[in-house]
């Protein structure tokens, strides 16, 4: 076999493996977090581990502690939803509407501990009116 | 492609006009384009975040390609192209990750996340910075030259995962976003502005190893010719 | 069927050779053992995510002795020029590197048994609970490391600083490979299975496959002269 | 001309290193059964011919032929790749290379170093004949030791019986001489001469005008990376193209 011809074989393997990687990590299983749906839809015993969440806060759900260490808020999906609780820091543009992805525990309660809040950033840049 | 092909390189006013092109496409992205609704000015930072992790890309791309030739032909001078393409790729690179993290703080919350366009952006720039450092330390130019090339053949792998990160796996990084028409053409404007300033830095800093190269060749032959000089001359 | 009796004698070669001079095994042994200790010591105070940190911290112990014993292989082939005639001889590139993955390989495995005994004993963590879901975690690290390490060690064969450098080198190239191993380590400590463990586990799989692939491809480049 | 009656023929073979030139244009042709030796001052490139010859080293420029047969740049990987693999392998069986160093593990005894040697190189029967060949130099009784207790004459007797177990044709040998006593050379001379007989194209390097003398049909001087004929046999009268004599070399 000469060097070119094993350069494309290797080629080939390589390109197929991280297709084929890429794939599973499309598929599922591989998600950087879940939607509010997705983690409601498991059963209630198998939620107990860390996840990333990502919803909408819900409007007239919001509280934020006064020093800014802690927030309340109840996380919208497309069907159903969740309450949060969440210490740690939270970001200053923080509001009701926003599309926001939490990091924490479930807990068997149905209520999820968050300790991380990102907010997403809109999936459309509009122009201020001020 | 030979020294004096790139003479044109040198020019002062094309020095100007591709600066002045970079400094009114930032003066577009800081005034004329209008403040985003949801993030407010920190927005502005896509216009320079956008253009460098395009050229981010772009870098580690062309010096892929120039280490394949390199490897083909065993010609220095696809090395030297290489070697361009990894100092400026690094820095656009590094910026990409410096200025979106400033971005992400005020966007989401928070300076990092392992994101799978984050995580492999971040592999991308250690790659980089990889074959910078093997680059400096293998004194051999044929052997460095060799084992850099491998290196950066081996980091393509990285490439497309990092441009379709947003598209194959869910993730917090946005995808091409809707804008209003102005932004969009500012970002247009700034990309092409961007572009050009690094393409001439590239090619300058190309020109600048061709000299180089030149000259040791050029010290090599005065040695051959007079392998022990006089050592009267040592003081002159 | 010359190239399998050739693998088969450049391994059994350095085994002999390792055997009889104990050159590279006890000193990344020892390496291992006191990073173990020091992490292990170091873990006492830890109550919270335990399983996280020793998760990552039995893998940089690995990491980094087997990092020297690799570079030592190709270190041995140096001493008295053998590693010219070994190039002389007619067998390419890609059979040296598979024959030298294998050495790695049966190091690497050696370090991990006791690196991963010394954790159990010492920090308290049940890592040996699933002992099939450890030696496959433990198995496609070991690939994804000496895969990566071979390839890069075949660079320095005769620098003097050469282990740093390769430490260094290799990192970027085999950080994703601690992180998967890592965290498929704390999955099996935390007895947690489902989806996340299937995905770093087909991770590390696909890991070793590119690896392994460019190992025999890009090996003849890398040793050239 | 006949080119098919050269073991060697190499045109133009240019080599530099950190983009010092090494070998400048160096034309070289060995005919089958002929001995070459090459002289140079320390660092005139003449461990570097050798290896490029035997394939060891990739050079720059130039194009070799042995047996007629064209070998690729560095033997192992090629522009076009379409002729490299096979040729190496098979060059590889015809060169015999033998370094200046002994290139023996340390950790093997001699039997099994040269039995390593016969294994990667396919021979046939491989303990018979590194039995055979420790007989050869005089040290079948000494075939368990390790290469650490023989004096460095033995030891050099061994790394030639490992370059020379699979009966190459063509032999490059790095400073043979250096170091041994009045006993060892003879031997060596007369292993020289006998390979010639068989023949055998012998190409190599030395400090000592006697060895080169007694031992090569031809004496060659690398000076600045040019490859000059000193001492011209007057069958190969062609050869010498560069009738510049270097006599300090030899004096």
């Amino acid at each position: 076999m000469t060097t070119t011809h094993k350069l494309c074989l290797g080629g080939i393997v390589i390109t197929m493996a991280t297709t084929c990687l890429a794939y599973m990590g499309a598929s599922s299983s591989w998600q950087f977090y879940m939607t509010v749906d997705e983690f409601l839809n498991q059963a209630p015993t198998s939620r107990d581990y860390r996840v990333r969440l990502s919803g909408k806060v819900g409007h007239d759900s919001l509280r934020i502690a006064t020093d800014r260490t802690s927030a309340s808020f109840t996380l919208v999906g497309a069907k159903s939803h969740l309450r949060v609780e969440c210490r740690g820091p939270l970001p200053d543009n923080l509001t009701e509407g926003l599309d926001v992805v939490v990091e924490g525990h479930g807990k068997n309660s149905g209520l999820f501990q968050g300790d991380k809040v990102l907010t997403r950033c809109a999936s459309k840049y509009d122009a201020s009116n001020l | 492609m030979q020294r004096s092909d790139l003479k044109i390189v040198s020019a002062r006013w094309l020095t100007w006009l591709v600066t002045g092109l970079l400094v009114a496409a930032l003066g577009m992205a800081m005034r004329v384009a209008p403040m985003e609704q949801s993030m407010g000015q920190v927005q502005r930072i896509l216009y320079i975040h956008v253009s460098v992790a395009w050229l981010g890309l772009m870098g580690f791309a062309v010096m892929g390609v120039c280490a394949m030739l390199y490897l083909l032909h065993r010609n220095m001078a696809w090395n030297r192209w290489s070697q361009a393409a990894n100092e400026v790729g690094w820095l656009c690179s590094s910026l990409t990750l410096f200025t979106g993290s400033i971005w992400a703080h005020a966007a989401w919350g928070t300076w990092w996340t392992w994101d799978p366009r984050l995580t492999t952006s971040l592999l991308l720039w250690a790659l980089y910075s990889s074959c910078l450092i093997l680059r400096g330390s293998i004194q051999e130019s044929h052997r460095s030259a060799r084992i850099t090339s491998s290196l950066a053949l081996l980091g393509l792998i990285d490439l497309p995962l990092v441009i379709m990160a947003t598209r194959w796996f869910r993730g917090i990084h946005p995808t091409s976003p809707e804008m209003e028409p102005v932004m969009h053409f500012t970002l247009l404007l700034n990309v092409i502005g961007f572009t050009l300033f690094f393409s001439l830095l590239f090619l300058r800093r190309l020109r600048q190893l061709q000299t180089d190269n030149l000259l040791r060749k050029l010290e090599l032959e005065a040695l051959v010719n007079h392998p022990y000089p006089p050592l009267s001359a040592a003081g002159g | 069927m010359l190239m399998v009796t050739q693998f088969y004698w450049m391994v059994r070669k350095d085994l002999v050779s390792e055997y009889r001079a104990r050159q590279v095994w006890p000193a990344m042994l020892m390496l291992g053992t006191l990073v173990s200790f020091l992490f292990s010591a170091q873990l006492d105070g830890v109550v919270e995510g335990r399983s996280r940190i020793v998760g990552m911290l039995v893998w940089l112990a690995i990491y980094f002795a087997g990092i020297l014993a690799m570079h030592r292989t190709f270190a041995m082939e140096q001493e008295d020029d053998c590693w010219d005639a070994l190039r002389l001889y007619p067998v390419t590139a890609s059979w040296i590197y598979l024959a030298k993955f294998t050495v790695n390989f049966l190091t690497l495995a050696t370090l991990q048994v006791v690196v991963l005994g010394l954790f159990v004993v010492f920090s308290n963590v049940p890592l040996l609970d699933h002992p099939l879901r450890m030696l496959t975690v433990a198995l496609l690290g070991n690939v994804g490391l000496t895969s990566v390490g071979t390839l890069l060690g075949g660079v320095w064969t005769e620098n003097r600083q050469g282990s740093t450098m390769l430490a260094f080198l290799t990192l970027p190239l085999a950080a994703p490979v601690l992180l998967a191993a890592s965290e498929a380590t704390r999955l099996v400590i935390d007895q947690e299975g489902g989806p996340l463990w299937w995905r770093w586990l087909s991770f590390l799989v696909v890991f070793s496959i590119v690896f392994v692939t460019a190992g025999i491809v890009l090996f003849e480049l890398l040793i050239e002269d | 001309m006949m080119t098919g009656n050269d073991a060697i023929r190499m045109t133009g073979l240019c080599k530099a290193f950190h983009d010092i030139p090494v070998l400048r244009h160096v034309h070289l042709r060995v005919a089958v059964g002929e001995s070459i030796a090459v002289m140079g001052e320390n660092g005139a490139g003449k461990t570097t011919l050798l290896r490029c010859l035997a394939g060891i080293v990739r050079w720059d420029r130039g194009q070799l032929w042995l047996h007629g047969k064209p070998v690729t740049r560095s033997g192992m990987s090629s522009r076009d790749g379409s002729r490299d693999g096979a040729s190496h392998a098979e060059s590889c069986r015809d060169i015999g290379m033998i370094s200046h160093a002994c290139q023996l593990y340390p950790n093997l005894s001699l039997c099994e170093n040269l039995l390593f040697a016969a294994r990667m190189t396919g021979l046939p029967h491989p303990r018979k004949q590194a039995h055979a060949w420790l007989e050869r130099i005089g040290l079948a009784g000494q075939a368990q030791w390790l290469p650490r207790r023989l004096s460095h004459g033995m030891r050099r007797r061994v790394s030639i019986a490992r370059g020379l177990i699979h009966q190459p044709s063509i032999l490059f040998m790095d400073e043979p001489f250096s170091g041994l006593d009045r006993q060892s050379r003879q031997w060596l001379a007369d292993l020289l001469a006998r390979l010639q007989r068989q023949q055998k194209s012998i190409c190599f390097t030395t400090h000592d005008p006697r060895n080169a003398d007694q031992c090569a049909d031809r004496v060659l001087a690398l000076q600045n990376g040019v490859l000059r004929e000193i001492a011209t046999d007057p069958n190969s009268a062609h050869e010498a193209s560069h009738p510049l004599i270097a006599p300090r070399l030899i004096a």
